[in-house]
């Protein structure tokens, strides 16, 4: 685990209000798994205040990649970085996808910006002997970010491009097709979405595992600012930053959007 | 350069603290922070069970600052004995053990169990939390509450007894004195400020119990006049905390009162600040001339004739 | 879309206000802002003699806010209606004169002078000032004090009669609920919260009174909690207040209880905020198919069964 | 007055730690007088807080230029402009130096960055026919911007260029020499150097207008912050916004630096 300042070597944006900034440090190059992330620190002033969590989007080398969409004040100061400039760095932080096991076939099912830990992931399961199948979704065909999936499976709300219909849907009636019995599930999107993976998953008997998001103060275990709900379990509550951001679905329950 | 002080009959290395809730149990940071450099650790809160915390959203970023509803989750005092203290034990920093109790026994259950055990220097104690007794009404905002605890306490250890002060009282300098009569070594100034924030589209609040606490540099003023006044009233030492990022802020706090510093907030933006606040508290005293950080204590030059609650505001 | 709304005999034309003190008397501004889009003007503080206020300095920046002690220099309120009302008659806006008084007589005799002239629409009551027969404590930490003014006030006009509550007491609610008792059509919640700054190489304190009043963006939460717990527990209508910076900001004081706002400190980053809020607060409206503002004031969704001093912190 | 955005045309570092930077606004540029100043917004963020105060340094054509030292937040990010950002400025704002009058001979005393208005001023009192001779006082030679600046007299405390010791005493040594009867005094620097200004100024007979600087929010009279005592006056205080920055020195007292 590292936190220093990190050279920005470039910012590109890749869709609509999607931006990729890459940064040079080794040492995370060189240790972070598919399903971690980092806390950024944007700038060194107190608006915004809070560090913001980013999933590890790829890795070239000695340079990481984050992956995101604007939506507020951190990620607008994100968005306008410049080579040269710095962002501070903390991570990698938080338990990465199970990418070992039995299984042979890996689903990777991407919502929105939920697209984020899936290069690293294929990458890393392709390198471990896994077919990988991915699934993506967006509301709009402006707002897919494609690059680096390989043959991605597309769906998008307004039919604008791909299957018309969610992400999961597509997902079911791809499997309705190719049934899977030797599959491992792998998701990261919007709450709904996860939800409708996880009943799904569930189904079908497939092991599934969920990339949550969560308000996060820390990042690291001492704010106890993210808890996720667990069911059945003795200790009500895990932390997302520790414990995830990755659970398998059977063992959390997912807070209502 | 002098930079220790002593608290009844324990030394203290240097003048800053991590504060309770913002540091954990001191395990998860070991890679990042040399905890060796801090002048003591303050525990996340201990009550007798283990307690879940509340729902999410337990926290919300507000302008310079945060707001926070964890609700005390922790792991109880058993647990924390079996599997924290044998590791914090081993750190060369003092261990203060914050306290957490929803009844005036369950403090002094906590208090004589931990005041058994190898390895802790001292206790704070946290009244911001719900006395069930009197309707969930905080006992921090209750001055005889608060002192009667102090006393209860205080009749079961020879260690430093810190009491931490809640700000959301019109008179903070009543408590402090309450508790100093009480028995108490030095007051902890202060705890989280009531706040709320709201998502005006979902028209939710932004945290699950409605309202939290406010912590970070947009309480720092309040916290400086808080410390303050009970610093002018009061001759008891006083932990200086809200708001403090830097070994300028530090020195602020000094100067106003406080014998001692803790970080809190700014542990998550960057969990070694208080080990860089200690150093460069150091190099300021150096800067100016000093051979004791204790010379910044109190060393305000401000007039004298003033009192805080009596400016037209 | 309804924006307007009405306390006791007085429509106002929307529900934002610019905040005593953060807008002169309205004439410094006359061409920057068109003053006839806000519901009304909160006037600077009038004593009954012209005041100097404090020696500087008298401001300083603190993270999202400001600390000021301006001592409430005015210039009081025989030059006031000589010098200030006639302007302020030609406005296409309403008047609230706010009142600061060291002595209950000085809130009467001030208010009795002012009820006599025309073009002014009702009166805020600042007690945030030290008492001079009380050794200069303020009345508003005094809750039968607070009452006693509003009484007494309440006997000698029927315009609306707003009362300015201070945030530095533990039960803010406490007081909405003497003053609404004792006559008062509405509280303004909340005046700046006390706090201090510290100039770390100097050792002195940023401003010349030592501790001031803490104003701006970083006290918004405390605000909102402040709002909050006068509405969940008095019926009485609240003008919401502290660190409203955008349409945003404004509606979630709405939500939590408030039934207009007014802008403070931000008038100072732009004085035409107030109207922009105005705009935003509308236009915020529509998009969420509402007819009236009003529909929007204590519009929460929020748990009902959780009291503001009732957490742990 | 105006309230608005303008275009940064350009930042540079003329002296140690010293920038210029300059805008497009022509009712700025068109209706600004010597002294005047405006209040700057540096960002849209909530730190730093505040606007801050910057004197009119320079107009040409539709540009203003204001100089700066930095000091803190605020114009360390005023300095890391570039072409094409904004600043968000107010202004102009503040009562003017007095350049009618009977006087002939024009002496302008700047100390630091005190020598903020003198280009500017310098300008007006030659167009009104003034002569001017500018006396600059710095502590070292790198701190000296005298760009703008005509034949300017100079002096630094560490003698590394020109005369040794303060700017005061190099009035005083050049009076000497060159006594002045027709003469206004207009001064502008630290506390310390405006008081030595204020007492040769009357001890010399000679009318002085200082520009003074203080604490402000608002910059338009509605706070009330920045207030500077007077002398025999009925009212105690003055706002330096309002009316000042320029006093004439016999009507005011200085602060205690
Ligand atoms: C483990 C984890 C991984 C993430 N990975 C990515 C990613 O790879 N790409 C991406 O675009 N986004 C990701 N997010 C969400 C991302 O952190 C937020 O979009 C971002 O913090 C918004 O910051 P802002 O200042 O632009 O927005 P603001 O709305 O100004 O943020 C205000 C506050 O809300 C918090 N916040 C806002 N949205 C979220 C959110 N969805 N989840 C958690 N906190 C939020 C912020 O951290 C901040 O405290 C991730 C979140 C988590 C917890
Ligand atoms: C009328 C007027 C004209 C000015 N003209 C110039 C100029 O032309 N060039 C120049 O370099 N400086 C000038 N100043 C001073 C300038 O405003 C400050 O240097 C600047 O505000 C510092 O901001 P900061 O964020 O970098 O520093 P910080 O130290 O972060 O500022 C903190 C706070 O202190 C205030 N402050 C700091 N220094 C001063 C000061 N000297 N006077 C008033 N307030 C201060 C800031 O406004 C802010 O509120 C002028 C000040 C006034 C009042
Ligand atoms: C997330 C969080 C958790 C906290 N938990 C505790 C706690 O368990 N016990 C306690 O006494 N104070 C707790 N506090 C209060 C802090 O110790 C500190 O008093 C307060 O945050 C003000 O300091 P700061 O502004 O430096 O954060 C907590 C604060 C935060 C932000
Ligand atoms: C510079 C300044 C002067 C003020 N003067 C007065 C005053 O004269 N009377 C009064 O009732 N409140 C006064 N206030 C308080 C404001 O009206 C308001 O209640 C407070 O600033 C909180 O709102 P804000 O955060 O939007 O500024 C003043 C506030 C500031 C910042
Ligand atoms: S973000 Fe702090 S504990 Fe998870
Ligand atoms: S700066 Fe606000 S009155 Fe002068």
């Amino acid at each position: 685990m590292t936190l220093c300042n990190a050279d920005v070597t470039g910012v590109r944006e890749v869709a609509q209000g999607v931006y990729v900034l890459s940064f040079r440090n080794p040492e995370v190059a060189r240790t972070v798994l598919p399903g971690q992330f980092l806390n950024l620190r944007v700038h060194e002033g107190l608006d915004p205040f809070l560090r913001r969590p980013f999933s590890v989007y790829r890795v070239e080398k000695d340079v990481v990649e984050i992956i995101f969409q604007v939506i507020g004040k951190g990620t607008a100061i994100l968005a306008g970085k410049k080579r040269g400039d710095v962002v501070n760095i903390l991570g990698p932080l938080g338990v990465p996808f199970g990418i070992g096991g039995e299984f042979t076939k890996a689903i990777l099912i991407a919502g929105g910006l939920g697209i984020a830990p899936m290069p690293i992931l294929g990458e890393h399961l392709r390198k471990a002997g896994k077919r990988v199948e991915i699934f993506v979704g967006a509301r709009t065909v402006g707002q897919l970010a494609l690059h680096h999936l390989k043959s991605p499976h597309v769906a998008t709300d307004d039919g604008s491009r791909g299957f018309h219909g969610t992400v999961v849907a597509l997902v079911e009636s791809y499997f309705k097709e190719h049934p899977q019995t030797d599959a491992k599930v792998f998701a990261c999107g919007p709450t709904r979405m996860l939800e409708a993976v996880s009943r799904f998953a569930q189904a079908s008997f497939l092991p599934c595992e969920l990339s949550l998001e969560g308000e996060m103060a820390c990042g690291i275990g001492i704010c106890q600012g993210c808890p996720v709900e667990r069911i059945n379990a003795e200790r009500r509550y895990a932390l997302v930053c520790t414990e995830g951001p990755t659970f398998d679905c059977t063992t959390i329950r997912l807070r209502e959007a | 350069m002098k930079t220790g002080f002593t608290l009844r009959n324990v030394h203290f290395k240097n003048r800053v603290f991590v504060a309770s809730g913002t540091f954990g149990y001191g395990d998860e940071v070991q890679n990042l922070v040399e905890v060796g450099q801090l002048g003591g650790i303050m525990t996340k809160s201990l009550s007798w069970k283990p307690r879940d915390g509340n729902p999410p959203p337990r926290i919300a970023e507000t302008p310079s600052g945060m707001l926070n509803s964890i609700g005390l989750a922790n792991i109880g005092v058993h647990a924390f004995i079996e599997k924290k203290l044998p590791y914090l034990r081993t750190l060369d920093t003092c261990i203060i053990v914050n306290i957490a109790a929803s009844s005036v026994q369950e403090y002094c259950d906590v208090l004589g169990l931990l005041n058994e055990q190898e390895g802790i220097h001292g206790f704070e104690i946290n009244v911001s939390c719900p006395n069930v007794k009197e309707g969930g009404l905080s006992f921090g905002i209750d001055c005889d509450r608060t002192a009667e605890i102090t006393s209860r306490l205080r009749a079961l250890t020879e260690k430093p007894l810190i009491i931490k002060l809640t700000p959301n009282v019109t008179h903070i300098s009543r408590f402090a004195a309450a508790v100093k009569d009480a028995g108490a070594d030095a007051v902890s100034v202060m705890n989280t400020v009531i706040g709320m924030a709201v998502d005006a589209r979902t028209r939710k609040p932004r945290i699950s119990t409605t309202t939290g606490g406010l912590s970070g540099p947009a309480i720092k003023p309040i916290a400086l006049a808080k410390v303050y006044e009970v610093a002018q009233s009061v001759d008891i030492p006083i932990f200086g905390i809200g708001g403090i990022m830097t070994a300028e802020d530090a020195v602020e706090f000094l100067l106003v009162g406080a014998s001692a510093v803790q970080i809190g907030t700014a542990n998550f933006i960057d969990p070694s600040t208080g080990v860089t606040v200690a150093q460069g508290i150091e190099s300021f005293a150096r800067q100016q001339g000093l051979n004791d950080i204790g010379e910044l204590v109190g060393a305000l030059d401000a007039r004298r004739d003033f009192s805080v609650l009596q400016s037209w505001l």
